[in-house]
């Protein structure tokens, strides 16, 4: 099995050097000038040259690239300009391997900015994940059970209501009445387990999570509904009837059991592509995690901070297809990893 | 543990009577089975033969109190051990099932869950029905069985998964399942049907032996006529939900009296027979459960209904009737002297060789 | 058109004459058919042989879990076969589920590219064609598949279905593809009217006629049914057997008859061939594998099928029973493959391989202690032509002669058994 | 946040509003302050950003906002603008690190001052004449400083070649590049010259409006790594020391600072004890902050905010609400920019202006709450402000002659035109307003909404805008920091790029009264020269104003004193701002 995992990994390594050199010819073959950003208002043509040189955009971006890919490979430093660094080796900073990059916005090096971003988001996500799953499947079983009945259509008809909704607009509404309006909440901050300890953790994430949560929670109904559904119809579970089972004893056990290969995969994938998800809702609730950061690094040009997003993303989606892989061989006995 | 073999004596163990099933679909009615009797006796076998849709697996469905209970309409009686079951609530079906009355099915691989390993499926089926034992007594129950159903090294093949079973081990698995808590009746549907004939005849091998040392009544549904020759004792032969024909296996094989069994003998080649006769196909294709020909359903596919009189055969249904053979031996159909048209028609076509032999 | 379609002049002309000549053929010949009094298709030796399969091998490789992902072994899944096919004749292949049976059929249709020997078809190696090569001619080899419910596109009409052969190779003019649909949809005993209904509109015996139609399309020389009636019940069985056989007959298709049914196979095809763990372990007309046995194997199986004559007497049969189960391909025994479970087996035949060896006219088998039931010779019969004593040892003062049959097709001479000298026709 | 930091940071340091209060209060408050208890000192004031800054290092500071309440609070400069609500006394700089406004020489190139004795950094250090001088210099490190206001890059008197300052900062000079700039601003003892190679006549203004000249320790210097770091000299200190871009900070007192060395009454009262700056940077911060300031609880009792009440909202300002409102007249001018390569028929460019429908515009942008008619580019309360006689009259367009003029310019018609703007839905509407005026005189109008582009898709020379919609606030209260940077071709307009000369306007007429201008010894002569440029700008229909952006603001039951001054840009004077006990 490790082998497979290292040999995942070395495809993944290579999809993820072919991903960055994408990120970096796209960001090229757009309008935008990021040093004009950088420049400020009142910048005349000579001024922005002389930003794009200090940006390190100057040179052709399969330069830059290159550069890049150093980085991660052995660590850079910074500021690029040699000359600048041998004047004021105070001002130099170091960013070790692997070096996702150094956003000249806010003079830090990328990793420094997911190390603070990375927390949030993966509380948001975790939150989030356990929210969605837990309703998701306890909604799914019980549509499944009652399968045709006004409790089956109820649930079906209910998540695809909140579905129908605009995540953007259920955090605008949770936000705006649930935090602000009834105060039925406090106004979600982030708070770390170090600062406020587990339940300020929590609290706070309570309803962005609820956003995010509810975004999928629609799909998962449905998706465990049909899975259930599905498995309750299988040779297996006539079995384990005819053993004399309680039909306890065969829903949660039996059918559940099978229906959640998939919902394993699907569960895995969908949280390595929550980014998505994040970025409305962490923009909606100021939480300054990586939905916000690639945002941010849009708006403001920040190449290094969206190539670091993009090469995190990346390894996200790489690191969860094998976590997925691995896990479906352990709930599957008949899957082997090889 | 109470049996309900207190309240009965001797009689046959189960007794089906006048059970129809009927499930109502959007599209109409099915009528899965209709007016269907049949008894079978402790140590005994009754085969029921019939294609997929003849209802030969729906009563057995019933038995165990299987059937969907919110979409299926039963009416008639099953009697096991003597105790009514029908009508009984689901926690009184749950007690019986897999306790006294077991069944094995038919694609071992798709019946046994994939992700529980085999000692865990066996040892659940054991503490359903023994709350008190503990998880070593049932373990210790599970490879006994495991060892009696033939599976070398059960100690360690009981931590295996399904798939990792031949596909004769693994309906031996099925089996030590079924039998793991002593059942009076087993139902094997097709319990054979997805294996190589010499895994077959190593099955059927171990179901006999098995039948003889606990003496249990065992129903077997198959499509094989020659599963059902060698295996069982009595024969019933469905078709669109009803009994066509019933009675000892003998009298059923060798004189049929219903042109739909007299299709099945002549539509199957024999390994032994003469290859210059052709095979008689019955034309046409077994009728939809939603609308069941007028009459004996078999008419449309029947190549005799000529020689009854009038439109006998698409009007009325034929009762199932004592036939000559003996007075165990009852058919549905509405021909005078089956047994004539038979010897004079349908025999020479499929075996000659018989024929002459009978003569 | 490249260089190879060219080639074969004379088949080509001859199919140009079917399908541009008469085309009715087909369907006043289906009249006929009807009337046709039936009798079992016969081994007829006077046929030339149309596909000729030497020594052919099918090893998928097994790759270890490592990080390299080496070949650490095979499963030899068909571990040389020789066989030969004769025009409009029927070869039987029966065997167990993983025997090779199908993988032969596909190797023969060139779904998988062969490990190693030679498929020859009217002069051509197959085995060594490129796909592209192989193109022009696919339409002269045909299958017809197990399931009809997987095997038929639900997508496509039965029109479509059965026409995209034509038009994927062109044999047909675009105009005139429906009228050769509907001609084939009777042939297979269909209503013409059906050709733009879907699959899923048909019944299990229809969809495999459907699917029969499809193979007829390119009008091949060589049909491959693996397990045409398996999926289907009992009374369609024999409708769909029947069809074949009228099939055959008509276009005088060679046929290799793949199914686990010996009752079925027997009936259908003249010369069976049992397989057992990637090989041949015996080959004969049908009354030598069905009457004269010679390999254990075929023995068992042949007393392991439920008889409905048993119904006279009652109760099981005496049969051979088989211990055990069907060794891995992977791995299979030395020497003989099937010792592990015979019930003669003798120290040789862990050591040495029987050749099969031509023991009749037309009956080859392949065991050291060839013999009919419950008169296993004491002695293995192969030793003395393989140059080995009888524990499989080379034995010095004897030196290997020429194996009798060993070849795909069947010798003039054969080693007599009863006699232990070469026989003759 | 490319647009974010146009809006806002465009709004630096405007010109005194004070008067203009008085006038256009618009409904509820005319006096902003009122109701307020008086302020004294203690307690703790919140300051809720609707936006993240953008820097906390002195030179790179470009926010308005920022740069008027931080000179309160943190960084304080060698003069500064008074809390004065007189438009004209807040305008005018007063002393604060230095001792006096300073001396020019002649020809203002040369400007003196002399620094307070006792002014000190947080950390009990002086604040040398060196701090100032390096604190300029870092400026010249564009490559590392980036960033922030760098008009001095050339105004000082440093070597130049092909018209740059060859000094590259004070990180990778050489002894001798670092010789020359020490001569370009001299030290001696606690006097300080600036010399300059050109006369800079509002030089005063500057320095009290920007940052660019304050002073900066090298010793606390990390170049790039200092961005977020606050080394203060106000009377408040940075908690920490580090602001963090997505929360703020909080400013405490700082012990080193002597109030005796200031002038409280006139710059800073310096009254809460401690200042909470939280950052909310969603898209919906102005609707969040301003329902918890309505809603009024708990610490928000307590609170004010960058964050202007959304027209959306403003119904819901009634009652109690009300009497926490106040809504003031902005730096900022809408206006409409003509492309000067596809518009070149004067005929049709008047023709555009005179059907344009001001009063629909501001009704589709929410109404008189947010905007007044602007006569001109230049905001009303700049000194030297005059309307532009082109834009005078009616606000409602004039198609009939619109019409006329039309028909005179022998195009073709109906004239094709394609209106650029950023979108969002009240811009769709404003300019659906604009389009259906334009459409009536006999124009064809392609609405062209975009995205975050926006404004590098405007700056091409080779765009297929005709009209683009834009806005702008003065640097100081100088049009110095509106006509040049608008419409000077010179430094503006290239091959590749127009940057902010939208319309790619040239016109070497208005460039020698630019010229002029700059050169212009007195305030008097420069604001004469720069009020001509206007006119030539009108003449030549380079841009047609629309609006002088009003903003609303709602602030905590509990604030004292809170008003908006010149100085502040519009925004709270939290110099004046203090909280109930």
């Amino acid at each position: 099995m490790w082998a497979y995992v290292v040999r995942r990994c070395l495809v993944g390594v290579a999809l993820i050097m072919a991903l960055t050199l994408i990120t970096f010819a796209l960001f090229f073959a757009s309008p935008v000038d990021p040093a004009r950003f950088a420049c400020g208002k009142n910048c005349s043509a000579e001024q922005r040259d002389v930003t794009r040189a200090a940006l390190g955009y100057d040179k052709p971006f399969v330069v830059q690239w290159a550069g890049y890919l150093k980085g991660l490979a052995v660590g850079r430093d910074f500021p690029l300009d040699a000359e600048q660094r041998a004047a004021a080796p105070d001002q130099v900073t170091h960013c070790a391997a692997p070096c996702l990059g150094y956003s000249h916005l806010d003079s830090k090096t990328v990793n420094e900015m997911v190390a603070d971003a990375l927390p949030i988001t993966a509380s948001l996500a975790i939150v989030a994940l356990v929210m969605w799953l837990i309703g998701g499947v306890l909604f799914g079983i019980l549509a499944a059970i009652h399968q045709g009945s006004l409790i089956d259509r109820g649930v079906v008809g209910g998540t695809l209501v909140i579905y129908a909704f605009p995540s953007f607009a259920i955090a605008v509404f949770l936000l705006q009445y649930v935090a602000v309006k009834w105060g039925i909440v406090p106004l979600p901050r982030y708070t770390e387990i170090a600062d406020g300890g587990l339940w300020a953790w929590f609290s706070n994430l309570l309803l962005p999570a609820l956003t995010l949560a509810l975004l999928y929670l629609a799909g998962y109904v449905r998706m465990t509904r049909a899975f259930v559904l599905e498995s309750l119809s299988e040779d297996y579970i006539r079995t384990a009837k005819a053993k004399g089972l309680k039909s306890r004893t065969v829903v949660f056990k039996h059918a559940l059991r099978a229906a959640l290969t998939p919902l394993v995969t699907m569960t895995g994938l969908d949280f390595a592509s929550l980014l998505g998800g994040a970025i409305i809702t962490e923009r909606v609730f100021t939480y300054h995690g990586l939905g916000m950061l690639t945002v941010d690094a849009n708006n403001s040009s920040d190449l290094a901070v969206l190539v670091g997003i993009v090469l995190l993303a990346g390894m996200i989606v790489i690191i969860a297809n094998i976590v997925v892989d691995v896990l479906y061989a352990y709930i599957d006995p008949r899957v082997k990893v090889a | 543990m109470t049996s309900p073999s207190n309240s009965f004596d001797d009689g046959p163990f189960l007794v089906v009577d006048d059970l129809s099933v009927r499930f109502p679909t959007s599209d109409g009615v099915v009528s899965a089975v209709s007016n269907l009797s049949y008894e079978v006796e402790l140590g005994k076998t009754l085969g029921i033969v019939g294609e997929s849709g003849s209802g030969k697996s729906v009563s057995s469905m019933a038995i165990l109190g299987l059937h969907d209970r919110r979409s299926t309409e039963l009416s008639g009686s099953i009697r096991v051990g003597g105790d009514e079951i029908l009508g009984k609530g689901e926690e009184a079906m749950r007690a019986l099932r897999g306790n006294d009355v077991a069944m094995i099915f038919q694609d071992a691989l798709a019946a046994l869950h994939p992700y529980f390993r085999i000692g865990k499926q066996l040892t659940e089926a054991y503490l359903a029905h023994h709350p008190s034992a503990s998880k070593r007594d049932a373990e210790k129950r599970a490879i006994e069985m495991l060892d009696r159903v033939g599976i070398p090294q059960p100690d360690m093949r009981f931590k295996d998964y399904p798939h990792q079973f031949s596909g004769g081990m693994r309906q031996r698995v099925m089996i030590a399942m079924a039998l793991i808590n002593d059942p009076k009746l087993v139902i094997a549907d097709e319990p054979t049907t997805a294996l190589d004939v010499t895994v077959q005849a190593q099955i059927l091998d171990l179901l006999q032996d098995l039948q003889r040392e606990f003496n249990s009544a065992i129903i077997l549904i198959t499509h094989d006529l020659g599963v059902v020759a060698e295996f069982a004792d009595d024969v019933m032969v469905m078709y669109g939900g009803r009994a066509v024909e019933k009675g000892p296996a003998k009298d059923i094989l060798v004189r049929p009296e219903m042109p739909y069994t007299w299709g099945l003998l002549s539509s199957i080649p024999d390994v032994e027979a003469d290859t210059n006769a052709k095979l008689i196909p019955i034309a046409g294709n077994p009728p939809s459960l939603l609308n069941l020909p007028s009459g004996c359903s078999f008419h449309p596919r029947c190549p005799h209904t000529g020689k009854v009189p009038g439109n006998l055969c698409s009007t009325e249904l034929p009762e199932l009737l004592p036939a000559r053979s003996g007075p165990t031996h009852f058919k549905r159909c509405h021909l005078a002297d089956p047994e004539a048209v038979y010897r004079e028609e349908v025999l020479p076509e499929i075996a000659p060789d018989l024929l002459e032999e009978d003569r | 058109m490249t260089d190879q379609s060219t080639g074969g002049l004379p088949a080509e002309e001859q199919r140009e004459a079917v399908s541009n000549g008469e085309a009715k053929t087909s369907a006043e010949s289906l009249e006929n058919l009807i009337d046709d009094s039936h009798s079992a298709a016969m081994f007829d030796p006077s046929k030339k042989p149309v596909l000729t399969v030497t020594d052919l091998k099918m090893h998928f490789p097994v790759k270890s879990s490592g990080l390299l992902r080496r070949t650490v072994g095979h499963v030899k899944a068909v571990d040389g076969v020789s066989f030969e096919l004769r025009e409009g004749q029927s070869l039987g292949l029966v065997g167990e589920s993983g025997c090779g049976k199908s993988t032969t059929g596909r190797l023969i249709t060139r779904l998988y590219d062969p490990t190693e020997g030679s498929i020859e078809f009217e002069g051509r190696d197959l085995a060594k064609l490129s796909q592209r090569q192989l193109k022009p001619r696919r339409r002269d080899i045909q299958m017809i598949f197990q399931d009809p419910y997987s095997s038929l596109n639900p997508r496509h009409t039965v029109g479509a279905i059965v026409g995209a052969p034509m038009v994927i190779h062109g044999t047909v003019p675009k105009k005139q593809v429906l009228k050769k649909v509907q001609e084939l949809l009777e042939v297979v005993g269909l209503n013409p009217e059906h050709y733009n209904r879907y699959p899923n509109e048909f019944s299990g015996g229809q969809r495999q006629r459907i699917g029969i139609a499809r193979s007829l399309a390119l009008q091949p020389k060589v049909l491959v049914a693996d397990e045409p009636v398996s999926a289907l019940d009992v009374s369609i069985q024999a409708q769909v057997i029947n069809l074949l056989q009228d099939i055959q007959k008509e276009f005088g298709i060679a046929f290799l008859f793949i199914a686990h049914d010996l009752a079925i196979v027997r009936h259908f095809s003249p010369e069976i061939a049992v397989m057992y763990l990637g090989k041949i372990v015996e080959i004969g007309d049908r009354e030598s594998i069905y009457k004269n046995a010679h390999h254990p194997y075929t023995q068992a199986l042949l007393s392991a099928v439920p008889d409905i004559k048993q119904a006279q007497t009652g109760g099981r049969r005496e049969r051979i029973r088989l211990e055990g189960d069907v060794p891995s391909p992977v791995n299979p025994p030395s020497g003989c493959h099937f010792r592990t479970r015979c019930p003669i087996a003798k120290e040789i035949c862990s050591v040495v391989e029987p050749p099969l060896l031509q023991i009749d006219q037309r009956h080859k088998v392949a065991c050291h202690f060839a013999s009919e039931v419950g008169h296993a010779p004491e002695r293995p019969v192969t030793a003395p032509l393989l140059g080995v004593d009888e524990y499989g040892a080379p034995d010095p003062g004897a030196s290997p002669a020429e194996i009798p049959g060993d070849g795909p097709g069947y010798a003039d001479t054969w080693y007599d058994l009863a006699n232990n000298t070469r026989g003759r026709a | 946040m490319r647009s974010k930091l146009r809006r806002i940071g465009a709004a630096a340091a405007a010109a005194g509003l004070g008067l203009s209060l008085a006038a256009c209060g618009g409904s509820g408050s005319d006096d902003a302050s009122g109701g307020d208890a008086e302020g004294s000192k203690g307690g703790t004031l919140h300051y809720l950003l609707n936006a993240p800054i953008e820097s906390a290092d002195p030179q790179r500071v470009y926010y308005g906002f920022q740069l008027a309440s931080w000179r309160r609070t943190l960084y304080r400069g060698l003069v500064a603008f008074p809390m004065d609500k007189d438009e004209k006394a807040g305008n005018t700089p007063v002393a604060d690190l230095a001792t006096d406004t300073g001396t020019p020489n002649e020809d203002a190139s040369s400007w003196e001052f002399t620094i307070k004795d006792g002014v000190k950094w947080e950390d009990g250090s002086d604040i040398t004449c060196e701090d100032f001088r390096y604190g300029a210099s870092r400026v010249f490190a564009n490559d590392v400083i980036t960033g922030g206001p760098n008009y001095t890059l050339s105004y000082l008197d440093v070597p130049q070649k092909d018209g740059k300052p060859t000094y590259p900062g004070p990180y990778k000079a050489t002894p001798e590049q670092q010789a020359e700039f020490d001569k370009a601003i001299a030290c001696d003892g606690n006097k300080i010259t600036y010399n300059f190679n050109k006369p800079w006549a509002d030089f005063p203004l500057a320095a009290a409006g920007m940052m660019m000249t304050d002073p900066y320790k090298e010793s606390f210097d990390e170049g790039p790594k200092s961005e977020w770091k606050v080394l203060a000299n106000g009377p408040y200190k940075l908690e920490g020391g580090v602001w963090d871009k997505n929360k703020g900070g909080t400013m405490v007192r700082n012990e080193a600072y002597d109030e005796k060395t200031d002038d409280p009454e006139k710059l800073r009262l310096a009254l809460p004890d401690e200042i909470v700056w939280s950052v909310d940077g969603s898209d919906e911060a102005s609707e969040i902050i301003n329902q918890r300031l309505i809603a009024d609880s708990g610490d928000d009792q307590y609170a004010i905010t960058t964050g202007r009440v959304p027209a959306t909202m403003l119904q819901q300002v009634t009652g109690a609400v009300e009497e926490r409102y106040s809504n003031v007249l902005s730096p900022y001018v809408r206006y409409l920019v003509l492309n000067a390569k596809s518009m070149t028929n004067p005929k049709v460019r008047e023709a555009l202006k005179v059907s344009t429908d001001i009063d629909s515009v501001i009704k589709a942008q929410g109404g008189d709450k947010i905007g007044v008619p602007a006569e001109s580019l230049v905001n009303p309360v700049t000194p030297g402000y005059q309307d532009n006689p082109a834009f005078e009259g009616d606000n409602a367009g004039d198609v009939e002659a619109a019409k006329k003029l039309l028909e005179e310019s022998g195009e073709k018609l109906p004239y094709p035109i394609q209106l650029s703007y950023a979108k969002s839905p009240t811009n769709d509407a404003a300019m659906g307003a604009l389009q259906q005026k334009w459409e009536a005189a006999g124009f064809k109008v392609t609405l062209d909404g975009l995205g975050d582009t926006y404004y590098d898709v405007i700056s091409k020379p080779d765009k297929k805008s005709d009209v683009m919609l834009a806005g702008w606030g003065n640097d100081w209260p100088s049009m110095m920091t509106v006509m040049p940077p608008l419409f000077d071709s010179r430094p503006n307009v290239s091959a590749t790029d127009c940057n902010n000369d939208y319309g790619c306007y040239h016109s070497d007429e208005f460039n020698k009264k630019l010229d002029e201008a700059a050169n212009a010894s007195d305030l008097d002569a420069q604001i004469k020269a720069l009020q001509e440029s206007d006119e030539i700008l009108g003449k030549d229909v380079a841009y047609i104003p629309l609006y002088v952006e009003k903003f609303n603001w709602l602030r905590g039951s509990k604030v004292t004193g809170f008003d908006v001054t010149p100085a502040s840009s519009s925004y709270p004077e939290i110099g004046l701002i203090g909280v109930q006990n």
